[in-house]
């Protein structure tokens, strides 16, 4: 009945935070799409590791008799969203601080470097 | 365990109308303030039940089995429920002083003493 | 000196209340647990000691108003919740509202006193604080059901500012 | 004319998300699991945890975890770098 | 199954779904604070949707998600409520 | 030596923890955190040389974090590795070795360069954690840690190339965009990295290589990960963010980034040959990174030409010898297939290709080097501005000029060596290729000319008569590196025999990678 | 021998290149002295001209830099006018570039089989 | 960055130490429950941002330092490297406390059980050491923001200047 | 009982697509960061329900409470 609807979500999510990287404007709207891809990767891997019928990995008073789900991605997803909030607080100290010096954060105008 | 069962039944139902209701208040209210009136109390107030439904459960449990899991779970559920009454209010403070701070007036307001006062 | 031991003991406190579990001691907790529960509480209460005591009021460390506080809590509060929970249900089928924003002064002197007061006027029939004027404790209130335009504190909150101040003054 | 290109750019790649999506194996079923088996089955008694997942982010896999701490040393570093004031 | 799954799955999806009606307002709310509400209600239907479905799971230990939820969602929203605060009128 | 199998673990570590006690050191005492820095990746360095000399005399190393012995890959009974492996052969220490010396020399050129205000620590600890990073990039045999070190790289460069945003907003700016444009591609690995996973359950790579099969999913995997990390090499079309990053950053800085896309360049190759190898249709991969290379060379160099701004020049050119390294290595790739075509010409533009990457790493940090020594001295980039220097720098302008013919590919100097191993295979497989190679070669002469003319020729100009000599820290770093580039230039055969060519061999054979940690299959 | 290096057709060698170009400098060092010398410093003799006319200050003759090459670029301006426009520096077609040749990568490997 | 109303300082009075010790728990049950090092470090963290938006920028600055938190992130740091240097003898990362008996060392019971604090060698502690980095690395981001954010916006140009 | 467990699988997802695309509709940044964090607030019960209790209490804690504030900051700092 679900079906792959969960892999479906990533593939928005990820869609998504690249058409606010492709075609929006702000800088901190950006931030914001990166973020955006960050979360549906995160939800890819942990849904890679689900199983039907399976508990988390922790034997603390688990329920007896039941599979567990997979470990691994949830240890590599611990990684991400650590390394996702450092991300975004680098780029949006960045924002800021090219506000202080153009006055601006729209992606048309704060371009002196071209050509 | 009939009883017990019942009160169970009861609290779960208590529980989910009053969430149920909040959720429709959000919907039918017409401005921000009273929307709060209808997500905070309702939505505490439905919590409350389910959690006390879990907690009782649990206690019952207990009685039965003497695993110490349920004592955890009881505790915590408690700890949950306590997070929840101490932090929705203020939240709903916040949000309105925000709200009416930030140019935000009652829809149909007989009477608006704070903009009145105009504090700062 | 003697902030230092209270927020040490809360702590202390909260955190055995978390980790209760299967253990010697009571039967909840190992030893090895406590200990390291006394560790962390001492460092807990480094970070906290001047948050939680910024004025020097001990008046909360009377037993018998912790005593109070739970009577408050289960008796007047609970039935002024499930009052207010029934009259806002009734506003939500039927859709039938007056509000509007009035102003009360409790006179009540303490910081913990309005907080408390406030939240239960959160919480219970048909009023929702919504700004504090911050020298004269006064509370500004909306009200979903406005019967009076001058409304005096017991119309509002009933027997609570009693309670409130047998409480925390 | 840019945004058209991009938008078909766009749009092709995102129905390659969506291919691949479908694609994927079934939700839920894991083809093959012998790593985690593995870590399911050992990591009690070889690192004496309960939780398998803290004995791999610290253990079987703990290089990444620092990695993963120098990144947010690295973020900090550089913000405290950017938001400096120069004395002159 | 056993009897928590039972008792406690249904109420604890029902509320879940409540959300849905929260996310019309979400959608829908003329000014910010509306949304905000919204996002406030979210958030404690989530908390005692998670403890219901941790008890009907039977994992004690997964409670303490829902009261970090509990404890971080109200910073959020004080967070939202700052702002709108500060914002100078138009 | 009980030290010695520790080796690939302490070069991460000594320069980690040298650049996490560097903030406390700053506290006590600013002036020694540079030394620190340089006598850390000092140690990073000889052990680099030594694992190298290790490695090449006895064959490819592994080193397993938390098992009961380094060299433990399979736990009994297991098919595949279950920990972090770092699985090093012949190509990545010879990465290494560039990182190495790259670094160390960088480090050595900031004591100068750099001036002490209140964020030096800083500058020095995230220096060190990009020479980890890029070392992690190298040596890791886990494609996660990989991603890890990847992402450690692109903060780390960002807030370099910030480090004088505090007075200026250019910085910043160009910060801005290569951390959006890394932290896609960064994210789109770790979506590769999920499709892998997903399909096999393994995470390192010599696993995963040997279970490869190029299913529907193996296919948009590797078409991700293709333009993505040919996009953090710097190769057009998706090269804007070059030009802005490299002219922004302090010169050492820009020359440890040349070294840091060339670690990306390097995961490329390692993702085409040793994670894929035959597996893939080598021919349609092998021209779209050939089709790449000439792209980065023709617009790189074309673009470099109109710049008025020396560093912005000097970033066109990497763009343009990156283009290179693709148009050897893709050739080598597209007649990877073909048993006779590989041994007759295709090995020989892989040499090529590999052994421009440490050319270029070489010259084009003595050039960085020789642009940040002008900018020190005279405090402008802009070349309209300059004019006369050769009077009052003699050393730098003859570095400048060792290196300008090293990338102009004159002889003696080493870029002619590597690039002629290039153009004479490329010339077997298609000649138009290889012309275009040339003409882009005499455009890069034309525009160094240019660059020498208006910043060194000329009588010497009234606001530079104050101009001194740069400090010796600086001309000792310029002048090592002359004398590299020298040394390669006269001897090419050593490097290639007893460097390249093994790196060479460990890309092609892919089942020496996967030997190493599963065993001879 | 030292400094060979084969290129699959051919062989090159440094050492040899640098000892035929000293041996050429060689050369021609011994031609230049063949020539006349009898010059004198600091006189008529000594001084530069430029198309028969005495040079012009130095200040005035050097070229700055976006001057060089303006021929070359005025020849290809149908080649590089497009070329700097495309360098618009815009945040969004940098990732728009990107989003396109993953695309077409893609593509091109999908089809290829 | 100005206070909040009273209510909500003083209930960030009360909450402001459950917050906290809530992440201590988190952070050393880490090898038992659902948690360890990030997660309490985060939840630290969250209490030092509760601080400093209801108590404004003025207050939360005397109770908070950069410095000293700066100091903490490096001895965190440096701790877990240290930890994993330890286990040089057999490998780096090598887990030489688990099942030997002494600190950490208790052998679990394999499969469900209530849980033992005193087992799994060296997790805990790099559990505390990563909480450490963790709490006072995003401590400082906090900080470091709150304030980047005073200095660029315009109305704050001129009126906070250190 | 458990195809119920699949509703509310497909309800939280369902959320989540809502709300990614109403952080790309929202002009206004605020809503835009409020959107955003439904989505890392939904994903962190999209991750309890997948049985991920550390990633969920990571995802809540930096999610909720954290990116929200620095966003926040952010905006405030560029107005």
């Amino acid at each position: 009945m679900i079906g792959n609807f969960p892999y479906v979500t990533v593939a928005v999510s990820i869609g998504c935070g690249l058409y606010i990287l492709m075609f929006q404007k702000n800088l901190i709207k950006l931030a914001i799409g990166i973020n955006l891809i960050e979360s549906g990767i995160n939800l890819f891997l942990i849904t890679l590791g689900y199983r039907k019928g399976g508990v988390a990995p922790i034997y603390t008073q688990a329920p007896a008799g039941k599979a567990m789900v997979l470990p691994t991605p949830q240890a590599l997803t611990l990684t991400s969203i650590v390394i996702g909030v450092a991300t975004s607080a680098l780029v949006l100290s960045m924002a800021m601080m090219i506000y202080k010096h153009y006055g601006t954060i729209e992606v048309d105008k704060a371009r002196r470097l071209r050509g | 365990m009939g009883i017990l069962l019942i009160v169970l039944y009861i609290f779960l139902t208590i529980g989910i109308i009053f969430n149920c209701l909040g959720s429709i208040g959000l919907l039918r209210f017409p401005d921000v303030y009273t929307r709060l009136h209808a997500s905070t109390k309702n939505t505490t107030f439905g919590s409350i039940f389910t959690c006390l439904a879990v907690i009782i459960f649990s206690f019952y449990q207990l009685h039965l089995t003497q695993d110490s899991k349920f004592l955890v779970l009881a505790l915590h559920t408690f700890i949950a429920l306590v997070c929840l009454l101490v932090t929705n209010p203020t939240g709903a403070h916040a949000i309105s002083r925000a709200a009416h701070r930030s140019g935000v007036m009652p829809k149909q307001a007989v009477i608006d003493q704070l903009k009145e006062a105009k504090l700062k | 000196m003697i902030d230092f031991f209270i927020t040490f003991i809360l702590s202390l406190i909260a955190y055995l209340f978390l980790t209760a579990s299967a253990g010697e001691i009571a039967g909840l907790w190992s030893i090895f647990e406590v200990v390291l529960g006394i560790v962390l509480s001492v460092i807990v209460s480094f970070m906290a000691t001047r948050v939680l005591f910024q004025k020097r009021s001990y008046r909360m460390l009377n037993p018998a108003r912790w005593i109070i506080f739970l009577i408050y809590l289960i008796g007047p509060f609970f039935w002024a919740m499930i009052k207010a929970n029934i009259d806002v249900a009734y506003r939500v089928i039927t859709g039938k509202i007056n509000p509007g924003i009035v102003k009360i002064s409790p006179e009540l002197k303490t910081d913990l006193g309005i907080t408390l007061l406030a939240n239960s006027i959160t919480l219970t029939p048909g009023t929702l604080s919504v700004d504090i004027d911050e020298e004269t404790n006064d509370l500004y209130i909306h009200w979903i059901n406005v019967t009076t335009l001058k409304p005096t504190t017991a119309d509002i909150c009933g027997t609570f500012p009693q309670w409130v101040r047998r409480i925390a003054e | 004319m840019k945004k058209i290109v991009f938008g078909i750019a766009f749009i092709l790649f995102f129905s390659f998300m969506l291919v691949s999506a479908i694609n994927m194996r079934p939700f839920g079923e894991p083809t093959f699991s012998e790593m985690d088996d593995y870590f399911i089955k050992n990591a009690q008694s070889e690192v004496g945890a309960n939780n398998v997942v803290t004995s791999i982010v610290f253990d079987y896999r703990g290089f990444d975890t620092l990695g993963e701490a120098t990144v947010l040393f690295t973020t900090i570093s550089g913000i405290i770098a950017l938001f400096r004031r120069v004395n002159k | 199954m056993n009897e928590f799954f039972r008792i406690f799955i249904i109420p604890g999806g029902l509320l879940l779904l409540f959300m849905l009606l929260a996310l019309v307002r979400l959608i829908l709310g003329p000014t910010t604070p509306d949304r905000v509400v919204a996002l406030d209600t979210i958030n404690t239907l989530v908390v005692a949707g998670m403890v219901l479905v941790g008890a009907a799971y039977e994992e004690v230990i997964y409670i303490d998600v829902a009261i970090v939820y509990a404890l971080l969602s109200y910073i959020g929203t004080l967070y939202v409520a700052k702002y709108l605060e500060e914002r100078p009128k138009k | 030596m009980k030290l010695m199998d520790h080796i690939p673990a302490l070069i991460i570590a000594v320069p980690l923890l040298a650049a996490f006690l560097s903030p406390v050191v700053g506290k006590i005492n600013k002036k020694v955190v540079g030394i620190l820095a340089a006598l850390a990746l000092g140690f990073s360095l000889i052990f680099t040389i030594i694992l190298a000399v290790k490695i090449l005399s006895v064959g490819p190393q592994v080193y397993v974090f938390g098992a009961k012995s380094p060299s433990l890959t399979l736990p009994s009974g297991l098919k595949f590795p279950i920990r972090i492996i770092f699985q090093i052969d012949a190509m990545g220490i010879f990465m290494g070795l560039i990182t190495a010396l790259v670094s160390f020399l960088g480090a050595v050129y900031s004591l100068a360069f750099i001036d002490k205000n209140n964020g030096i620590d800083k500058y020095y600890s995230l220096l060190l954690l990009l020479a980890v990073s890029m070392f992690g990039m190298e040596l890791t045999g886990d494609i996660f840690n990989f991603f890890v070190f990847l992402e450690i790289a692109s903060m780390a460069s960002v807030s370099l190339i910030c480090y004088k945003g505090t007075e200026r907003g250019e910085p910043v700016e160009a910060g801005f965009k290569y951390m959006v444009v890394s932290s896609i591609s960064a994210l789109m690995v770790l979506f590769a990295i999920g499709i892998f996973y997903g399909e096999y359950d393994v995470l390192n790579m010599a696993a995963l290589a040997s279970v490869i099969k190029y299913s529907q999913l193996d296919k948009i995997a590797l078409g991700i990960l293709v333009p993505v990390l040919a996009m953090k090499a710097g190769a057009v079309p998706m090269h804007m963010w070059t030009p802005d990053a490299y002219s922004e950053a302090p010169a050492p800085i820009t020359m440890i980034l040349v070294a840091a896309s060339q670690a990306s360049l390097y995961a490329l190759f390692r993702v085409v040959f040793s994670l894929y190898n035959i597996t893939l249709n080598t021919l349609v991969v092998g021209w779209i990174i050939i089709i790449f290379g000439l792209l980065s060379m023709f617009i790189g160099v074309t673009m470099a030409i109109i710049q008025k701004d020396i560093k912005r020049l000097m970033a066109y050119h990497a763009i343009s010898q990156t283009g290179y390294m693709l148009l050897g290595v893709g050739v080598g790739l597209a007649v990877l297939a073909n048993p006779i075509a590989l041994p007759e010409y295709g090995i020989t533009a892989m040499e090529g290709g590999i052994f421009h990457i440490m050319n270029h790493a070489l010259y084009k940090g003595l050039l960085f080097l020789t642009a940040g020594a002008l900018f020190y001295r005279t405090g402008t980039r802009d070349l309209d501005k300059m004019g006369g220097l050769a009077h009052s720098m003699k050393y730098t302008t003859i570095f400048f000029i060792i290196g300008a013919a090293a990338i102009a590919g004159l002889p003696p100097f080493n870029g002619f060596a590597s690039k002629l191993l290039i153009y004479e295979s490329v010339y077997r497989f298609n000649p138009l290729l290889s012309i275009i190679a040339m003409v882009v070669s005499i455009l890069t002469l034309a525009s160094f000319v240019k660059v020498f003319h208006s910043a060194f020729l000329g009588p010497q100009l009234p606001q530079f008569k104050e101009v001194k000599e740069v400090p010796q820290s600086m001309v000792l770093t310029m002048a090592v590196l002359s004398c590299l580039i020298i040394f390669f230039g006269l001897f090419p055969d050593l490097i290639v025999k007893n460097l390249v060519h093994p790196a060479v061999m460990s890309l092609i054979e892919q089942f020496k990678y996967t030997g190493i940690v599963l065993g001879g299959r | 021998m030292l400094g060979l290096l084969e290129t699959g057709s051919g062989f090159w060698n440094a050492l040899i290149w640098v000892i035929v170009v000293l041996l050429i400098g060689a050369i021609v060092y011994y031609i230049r002295n063949k020539g006349e010398q009898g010059y004198k410093k600091n006189t008529e003799q000594d001084k530069p001209f430029i198309s028969g006319n005495p040079e012009s200050s130095k200040e005035g003759s050097h070229v700055s830099a976006s001057h060089i090459y303006w021929g070359f670029t005025e020849a290809l301006r149908g080649y590089y006018n497009p070329l700097v426009k495309m360098h618009t520096g815009n945040l969004n077609d940098y990732s728009g570039w990107i989003v396109i040749i993953m695309a077409l990568v893609l593509i091109l490997v999908g089809v290829s089989g | 960055m100005k206070e909040m109303s009273k209510i909500v300082k003083n209930i960030t009075k009360l909450v402001y130490g459950f917050i906290i010790i809530f992440g201590f728990y988190v952070i050393v049950h880490g090898h038992l429950t659902p948690g360890g090092g990030f997660q309490g470090g985060a939840v630290v963290a969250s209490a030092f941002a509760l601080l400093l938006i209801s108590y404004g920028q003025l207050e939360a600055k005397k109770l908070l330092k950069v410095d000293i938190f700066s100091l903490l992130e490096s001895c965190g740091l440096t701790a877990f490297i240290v930890i994993a240097f330890l286990g040089l003898g057999t490998t780096f990362f090598y887990n030489f406390l688990a099942n030997s008996g002494g600190w950490f060392g208790n052998a679990v019971t394999p499969g469900i059980n209530p849980g033992d604090m005193n087992t799994a060698g060296v997790l805990p502690l790099m559990n505390m050491a990563v909480g450490l980095e963790v709490f006072a690395g995003l401590g400082i981001i906090v900080l470091l923001m709150a304030e980047g954010a005073e200095y660029t916006n315009k109305e704050g140009e001129h009126r906070n200047d250190r | 009982m458990s195809s119920f467990v699949e509703i509310i699988h497909l309800a939280t997802l369902t959320i989540i697509i809502i709300a990614a695309f109403l952080t790309v509709v929202f002009k206004k940044l605020l809503l835009a960061v409020i959107a955003s964090s439904v989505v890392s607030l939904l994903l962190s019960l999209e991750f309890y329900l997948l049985h991920a209790p550390d990633v969920a209490i990571a995802e809540a804690a930096i999610g909720a409470g954290l990116t929200m504030a620095i966003f926040i900051f952010a905006i405030r700092g560029t107005r």
